[in-house]
């Protein structure tokens, strides 16, 4: 007879307790209630739940910077929540932030180094050992450098800073090579060059929302994607209902009505890149109502007097009393803020429309100001890499060197240019000029798959580093990044294999790079900034002093940067604020409708579609999940005879793709709006073959002044097509039907 | 036997309990509430919700114990959209505790809206019969992707097929508060020591949490605001979450 | 024991006659058999009002007090409120008391039935298998002092149609 | 009819008992396709669901009441007609009751017994039901008594209880003419049956009173469970369900249902079972002009609905009403309108009321209209309450549809058994309704 094993053995009596059992639980159920009525409801006083364990690190699914807290249990990482000492995020967290266990356990890791084996882009890998993967990388980056072809070696990775970006540096510079870029799509060019021309700094200041009575935004979904979302809507909740009786006053701008516009107090919609036009107009009524009085009031005169409200209405579709009464408002309710993103950044003249909103600004006077914009003082370490984002035009540059053979070896990481960059770039057929292209990824994704050797690296939930937040809250501050739980496949963290990669090629590399743990090194860089920066207390060593950083997640500094006085921009600067009409891609007639790609708050520019709470989690605005769609106004579907679920294509100079029709009220008549993230090939099986990528259909149009991508500058028309399908969404009917749902009073606008 | 004519007097009261040890209440700040949805995936997270997939969803089978709901309010260009988290209400007179045949939801002394997992027969009653419809049922058993599995929260239950359940107010933290509080010596939960997942992650702090019991805590305090109300108020199931309505601006 | 003498009937109307000119003889031990029921017939056996109504009344009431005492008793096993509800809550358990009453009412009226019948019959009486189509019978039992001829006689004059002598007893 | 001729008491016997005793070949066609459909349609799929879990049906978080449950009331509101009618015309005294009563209470006990087992589907764990009876478990807990789940629990098992003891005792002496027609292991399992029943003056009066105690008993009953199963809509808070007038709603409506069905199942016993000397015009044109009533009633009850869901102007109760007029499924209201409401009006004429194919058509399209009926109440209010956020729709899966579809096969199968098993009418109470045997006239 076979044995019974325990489990058996315990099905044996739950199923004969039903019949035969009854009476002998009759007479225990009278004795023991709690205990058999409530296990797992209440869990009986003897009962010890397991200690969880914290560790704080930080939030790298985007660019924010936040800290977090990870629960781990038994060694496993079971939540992350907000790291509440962290000043960034003060404990709270986004969706994507939370959704980090999902990459972390995702099963779509790769596993194990893999070399490929068959035609580029078959998919076809062999598994490979670590040895051999960093042998035969080391070799060929060693012959390189032998031959003193170091300059042929690239990296290209996502928006890494601090030491990690300080690594990669040293590196690429002891390899001889200065061709070290980050892409990152959600990089906001545009806001550094506007904010270099108005402020003479390339970098983003501190926008007091918190203290602000009036944020006026030019399509900056703050509280959505913009920059640093979860500070800026706990800023936002404070300005709401945080200050007693003063509740400050959204307003937002654009042609599709965002997270943020949802939530301001008016939504006006202008032509898709007249923002930086309708700034003037206000601009212009600012200064001919006498709301500004500074020394270099004559010259501001000169630059406003083109864009007189009746000019600006004109070009922008906004009435002439809005204007005025939005420029009233704002200088009246001041300290009030003017900022500029979201789809302003994404047209031909975005640099010039975010320079006449930081004009607002600085006509406003809350340059420096709480409430206003507060310029940030020197960071912990310097923040380089800014300066490394590689914008649309200079990847073009990095695409020419790889038609042209320039570039031997290309190493990616963290970055996916196949997915985030439009096939106008012709990014794929300059890889056939690349002879090894090198992909440091945790994830299969498009350019990983077409990579010829892949080195799985851990995710920045297993993995040392460090971070200092941009922009930053004020006050310098740096935090940790520290694993929180071992290893899940075989895989090394970055650092750990730039190190060993330098110990491989050997030369003056090792001794750039004398490390063989990133620990170690994070350590030695940190030793500095307890040297210089932390007042030396005899008691605490530098022990005590990282334990206690890693401890609390993150290093602050009592320390505010003096105010800089912007009495007075020159007069070239003023000269220089001038904001042109956007051009299009396309023709109007052929190309009725401008389309808008948009980032969502779910899957940013497409990083996190391959974690699964994330596809299933509705989209904000219309609840969609786990598909891409196409957003029209009613009235256009009505015209064109459009419903929800019709499949439509949408054809740009550039391309086709096809996409199921959403009819969305609030997006001007005469544009449509997609989704960006879904329409990954590879990416693993949540993401896999879902959608489309909006970014395929655009035309390379550039910024005319940074020469960044234009992406929301391509005209487009939309066909009906036979096809039709349900699009799968939680909401059902999104009207109140006079139903107090939401307060009594809400119904009126 | 005076005992006894006591108790017989309190079975026959209705409302049962004369006071709750503790009155779990939560206000919703719908003028801080962006709709953001960063609590949906905290309670996944906390509460081990399933990843029911594709399918599951297009058969509108999504267990969401908390869910953002929204309304467009006007037409274009002079149109909101307007969010409301919609979760279990705990309501003090349930309507969804009492059709439930096996007593598998019921009423605890900390005025929650308990479900027993493991009583549960699926009669899916207390769906039907909840106005707010939070009540999410297990029509499959989910499987987590393997290692998805390791994320999962030991101190909440996998649920399998048949089995209803619904937001708990995360009963897993209030317990571990209370052993916290009794560890140190104390006989209560402090005001703020209880964060159900959703409000920990809520970026705008548009989430309170906290006892009703004590007048000074600030949910009590919360819901004296002007702007509350409960949804449905008009039903009496006496919800304990009260909502702040959108403020209009002063400016 | 003396045999029992059973006659058969074709037509109802001799058959009740015979029955009463047999009572009227003072022969007590008689049964009749029909296949239908016949009201005549009671009356001659004697039977007025029945027993089992005394079964139905109190199979009710205990049913309906059951009832309410099973809802409270389950109730009161654990305490576990619901709906801001009474623990003992009047309008539901009534209810249950309604559906126990009539529960228990039937079933004890059908104890009643069986009790009152004497079925189900343990043992083999007279009997003839004509009697469940289209024949009435009628079964005499004799005391020491009663003539069995003298039955006989009075049945086969009332237009018997046949007369069998039988061992069982009634 | 004039060519009629009452047939004597030993043809009675003769012609009833030939139903059960005599089994022809198409009779056994016609089970084994019944029971295969039963099979096929009804339990595999439920093995399947059992298997996969609850979602193999169209149910969702949108409407989590399905075809099961409304299959359910359909056929509890099948149930209701046959022994109620049976006992309140027992009490009146109608004679024209006695050929029918059997069959019509065979189908309640059949019907009822479907009903039952759609809530065994109906479950999410079935293999837990018994906790909700009340008997020890493992988990130590007691049903909630409050719950109108369990007032059905109790409802629907003294129901069946008590009709299936009716049905019992009223056969009891036609057990025993059985017994005598019959021989070998059929006999010796009708002498048990038929508990040696002799027929003597004791044992009628017996039987005469417990029967009567037993209709006493069983009309209320009748009444309050479909009462009962009103509630479970009625007491929840959803708009379009929780009415006052449901119970008598629900009450009439399933006597309406019933009624149909004891004339479609008196049309194919009287064709199959060659029993047209027994079952007769009289009892088609007093069915008739029952459903003529019920079918005024219940008109007047949706009429109802509607005034007051027009004339409350509630959000609620006004969208409800507009959804189930005009929604997704009006074409389904529409049709149950016309097939409950309006083509009964045609009973009226004495023609149709004496035709039988016609009459079989119109209880056909009565009990099709009645089961949209059920199948409107969850598909039209409960995907649509509160929070239209939360707004959802509901159509069946195949399963659900094949389950409907096999469940009026087992139901026949269930008949069929029956008819093999007890005479199918009522042998010593049709012979009460001859002319009596007596030699001076």
């Amino acid at each position: 007879m076979n044995k019974i094993s325990r489990r058996d053995f315990l099905k044996f009596i739950g199923a004969g307790s039903i019949g035969a059992g009854a009476g002998l639980l009759y007479g225990k159920s009278t004795k023991k209630t709690v205990e058999l009525l409530l296990p797992q409801v209440i869990p009986p006083e003897d009962y010890s739940p397991g200690i969880a364990t914290w560790y704080n690190t930080i939030c790298q699914q985007c660019g924010a910077g936040c800290g977090i807290s990870v629960r781990t249990r038994e060694g496993r990482a079971k939540k992350i929540e907000g790291n509440s000492n962290h000043p960034v995020n003060q404990g709270r967290l986004c969706a994507m932030g939370q959704a980090g266990l999902n990459a972390l356990y995702n099963p779509d890791r790769i596993k194990s180094p893999l070399k490929r084996t068959g035609e580029r882009g078959n998919n076809s890998f062999t598994e490979i050992s670590w040895d051999e993967a960093l042998t035969t990388l080391g070799s060929r980056l060693g012959n390189l450098k032998i031959q003193k072809h170091g300059d042929s070696v690239y990296l290209l990775t996502g928006g890494v800073r601090g030491h990690i970006d300080k690594l990669f540096a040293t590196f690429m510079e002891a390899m001889g090579s200065d061709n070290y870029f980050h892409y990152d799509f959600t990089h906001p060019f545009a806001l550094y060059e506007a904010n270099r021309i108005i402020f003479g700094e390339e970098i983003i200041p501190y926008y007091d929302i918190n203290n602000a009575n009036y944020v006026l935004s030019f399509g900056a979904d703050y509280l959505g994607t913009w920059i640093s979302p979860v500070h800026y809507s706990l800023a936002y909740g404070h300005l709401r209902q945080g200050r007693g009786n003063q509740r400050g006053k959204c307003v937002q701008i654009e042609p599709r009505m965002s997270l943020t516009g949802a939530n301001a107090d008016e939504w006006i919609t202008c032509l898709p890149g007249t923002e930086g036009l309708l700034a003037m107009g206000l601009a212009h009524v600012i200064m001919n109502d006498g709301g500004y009085t500074g020394s270099d009031q004559n010259e501001w005169m000169q630059a406003v007097t083109p864009y007189s409200p009746s000019v600006v209405s004109r070009q922008t579709g906004v009435e002439v009393r809005d204007i005025t009464r939005l420029a009233h408002e704002f200088m009246k309710h001041q300290p009030g803020l003017a900022i500029g993103g979201g789809h302003t950044e994404g047209n031909t003249n975005a640099v010039a429309s975010l320079t006449a909103i930081n004009a607002l600004n600085y006509l406003s006077g809350n340059l420096g100001k709480p409430g206003g914009i507060i310029f940030n003082p020197e960071p912990a370490f310097p923040n380089m890499s800014i300066k490394r984002q590689a914008n649309y035009t200079q990847m073009l540059e990095l695409i020419t060197a790889m038609t042209n053979k320039g570039v031997d070896i290309l190493l990616v990481h963290n970055t996916n240019p196949v997915f985030n960059l439009p096939p106008a770039a012709k990014f794929i057929e300059a890889l056939h000029g690349v002879p090894l292209l090198v992909s440091l990824s945790s994830f299969m994704d498009e350019t990983t798959a077409l990579a010829d050797l892949v080195l799985p690296t851990h995710t920045y939930l297993e993995a040392w580093g460090d971070d200092i937040p941009e922009p930053g809250v004020g006050f310098p501050i740096a935090s940790i990044s520290q694993p929180v739980v071992k290893p899940v496949y075989n895989t090394q963290s970055i650092g750990d294999i730039i190190l060993a990669l330098a110990h491989q090629i050997g030369g003056e590399l090792p001794v750039a790079l004398p490390w063989t743990q990133t620990e170690d090194y994070l350590k030695d860089s940190w030793k500095k900034i307890y040297q210089e920066r932390t007042p030396v207390d005899a008691t605490a060593g530098f022990d005590d002093f990282w334990k206690a950083a890693l401890m609390s997640g993150v290093w602050g500094e009592n320390k505010t940067r003096p105010l800089i006085k912007f009495d007075r921009l020159s007069n070239n600067q003023i000269q220089k604020i001038h904001v042109s009409q956007p051009s299009f891609a396309g023709d109007e007639k052929d190309y009725p409708f401008v389309l808008l790609p948009y980032l969502t708050q779910t899957f940013y520019d497409g990083r996190g579609a391959n974690l699964p709470w994330l596809q299933e989690l509705p989209d904000p605005m219309t609840s969609i999940v786990y598909s891409s769609w196409v957003e029209l106004n009613p009235k256009t579907a009505n015209r064109l005879g459009i419903s929800e679920g019709d499949v439509l294509e949408v054809q740009s100079i550039a391309g086709t793709i096809r996409a199921p029709a959403f009819l969305y009220p609030a997006i001007r008549p005469d544009v449509i709006a997609m989704p960006i993230g879904q329409g990954h090939s590879h990416y693993g099986r949540y993401a896999q073959n879902r959608g489309v990528n909006p970014m395929t259909i655009l035309a390379p149009e550039v910024d005319d002044t940074n020469g960044a991508l234009a992406w929301s500058a391509t005209r487009v028309r939309i066909t009906k097509t036979e096809e039709r399908i349900r699009i799968i969404k939680t909401d059902g009917v999104t009207r109140t039907l006079g139903r107090q749902i939401l307060g009594n009073n809400s119904v009126h606008t | 036997m005076g005992k006894m004519r006591d108790k017989l007097k309190q079975y026959l009261k209705p409302g049962y309990y004369e006071k709750y040890d503790y009155h779990w209440g939560m206000t919703i700040d719908l003028d801080r509430c962006t709709g953001c949805e960063a609590c949906v995936v905290a309670c996944q997270a906390e509460n081990n919700l399933p990843i029911v997939g594709e399918k599951r969803f297009k058969e509108r089978r999504e267990i969401k114990w908390l869910r953002v709901e929204r309304y467009w309010e006007g037409e274009y260009p002079n149109i909101k959209l307007r969010f409301i988290p919609m979760l279990c209400q705990h309501c003090d007179q349930a309507p969804c505790e009492t059709p439930c045949p096996v007593a598998a939801t019921y009423h605890n002394q900390d005025g929650l809206n308990t479900q027993i997992y493991n009583r549960c027969i699926g009669t899916r009653t207390c769906a039907v019969y909840c106005p707010y419809e939070v009540r999410y049922f297990n029509w499959f058993t989910y499987k987590w992707d393997e290692p998805l599995e390791q994320q999962l929260n030991p101190d909440v239950t996998v649920r399998e097929k048949g089995v209803m359940e619904k937001c708990t107010f995360c009963i897993q933290r209030i317990r571990q508060a209370k052993d916290h509080a009794k560890d140190d010596g104390r006989r209560r939960v402090r005001d703020g020591e209880v964060t159900p997942a959703c409000v920990q992650s809520c970026p705008t702090k548009a989430m309170v949490f906290g006892d009703l019991n004590d007048p000074n805590s600030r949910v009590s305090k919360m819901y004296k605001n002007p702007r509350g109300y409960k949804v449905l108020e008009e039903l009496n199931t006496l919800p304990k979450i009260v909502y702040l309505k959108k403020a209009d601006s002063d400016v | 024991m003396a045999k029992n003498i059973m006659a058969l009937f074709q037509y109802q109307d001799d058959f009740l006659n015979a029955a009463r000119k047999l009572k009227a003889s003072g022969f007590d031990r008689i049964s009749l058999m029909t296949p239908i029921p016949m009201h005549d017939a009671e009356k001659i056996a004697g039977l007025d009002k029945s027993p089992v109504r005394r079964f139905s009344l109190i199979g009710a009431i205990l049913g309906g007090l059951s009832g309410f005492a099973m809802a409270t008793a389950c109730a009161l096993v654990f305490i576990l409120p619901t709906g801001g509800r009474a623990i003992i809550t009047f309008p539901p358990f009534l209810v249950i008391s309604y559906e126990m009453t009539i529960l228990i009412g039937v079933l004890s009226t059908l104890l009643g039935f069986h009790i009152v019948s004497g079925l189900p019959a343990w043992r083999d009486k007279p009997y003839r298998m004509e009697t469940s189509i289209d024949r009435f019978s009628l079964v005499v039992g004799f005391d020491p002092d009663d003539d069995p001829a003298l039955a006989e006689k009075i049945m086969r004059d009332a237009g018997a149609e046949k007369i069998i002598q039988v061992e069982k007893p009634e | 009819m004039s060519d009629y001729r009452e047939p004597t008491y030993a043809e009675v016997n003769r012609d009833i008992l030939r139903t059960l005793l005599e089994t022809g070949s198409r009779y056994w066609i016609v089970f084994g396709i019944t029971a295969t459909i039963a099979i096929v349609c009804f339990y595999i799929p439920w093995i399947y669901q059992w298997h996969v879990g609850l979602g193999a049906s169209g149910q969702s978080r949108s409407d989590v009441w399905g075809t099961y449950l409304s299959n359910f009331i359909f056929w509890i509101g099948l149930s209701h007609s046959g022994t109620l009618l049976s006992a309140v015309l027992h009490i009146t005294r109608s004679g024209w009751r006695k050929a029918i009563y059997r069959s019509a209470e065979a189908m309640t006990l059949f019907s009822l017994m479907t009903a039952a087992f759609f809530v065994l589907i109906h479950l999410g764990r079935v293999w837990f039901v018994h906790w909700s009876v009340p008997v020890p478990n493992q988990m130590g807990l007691w049903p909630n008594f409050r719950s109108p789940l369990l007032f059905d629990v109790m409802a629907i098992t003294t129901y069946l209880t008590a009709s299936s003891i009716f049905i019992y005792m009223g056969s009891v002496p036609d057990y025993a003419a059985v017994r005598d027609a019959s021989t070998g292991l059929r006999r010796r399992l009708y002498t048990i049956f038929s508990f040696g029943w002799r027929g003597t003056a004791r044992e009628w009066h017996t039987l005469g009173w417990a029967y009567t105690f037993f209709a006493v008993f069983v009309i209320p009953l009748a009444v309050s469970v479909h009462s009962i199963v009103s509630w479970d809509f009625a007491m929840s808070l959803v708009p379009g369900l929780h009415h006052t007038i449901f119970a008598p709603y629900f009450v009439c409506g399933a006597i309406y249902s019933g009624t149909a069905g004891i004339v479609t199942v008196m049309y194919l016993l009287r064709r199959c079972l060659n029993l047209e000397r027994y079952i007769r015009e009289i009892h088609l044109d007093n069915l008739g002009k029952l459903l003529i009533a019920l079918s005024l009633i219940w008109a007047y009850i949706n009429i109802l609905e509607l005034f007051t869901g027009w004339y409350s102007g509630s959000s609620f109760q006004y969208e409800a009403l507009t959804y189930k007029l005009f929604g997704y499924y009006a074409p389904l209201y529409w049709e149950m309108i016309l097939f409950c409401a309006f083509i009964p009006q045609l009973i009226f004429w004495k023609k149709i009321r004496s035709s039988w194919n016609i009459m079989f058509v119109i209880s056909i399209l009565i009990n099709i209209g009645m089961l949209t009926e059920r199948f409107l109440i969850v598909s039209t209010s409960l995907p649509r309450k509160f929070l239209p956020n939360a707004f959802g729709f509901y159509f069946p899966s195949l399963v659900e549809i094949s389950i409907t579809i096999g469940s009026f096969a087992l139901f026949a199968t269930l008949f069929l058994i029956f008819i093999k098993w007890t005479p199918c009418v009522s042998i010593y109470e049709v012979k009460e309704t001859l002319k009596p045997l007596r030699r001076v006239e």
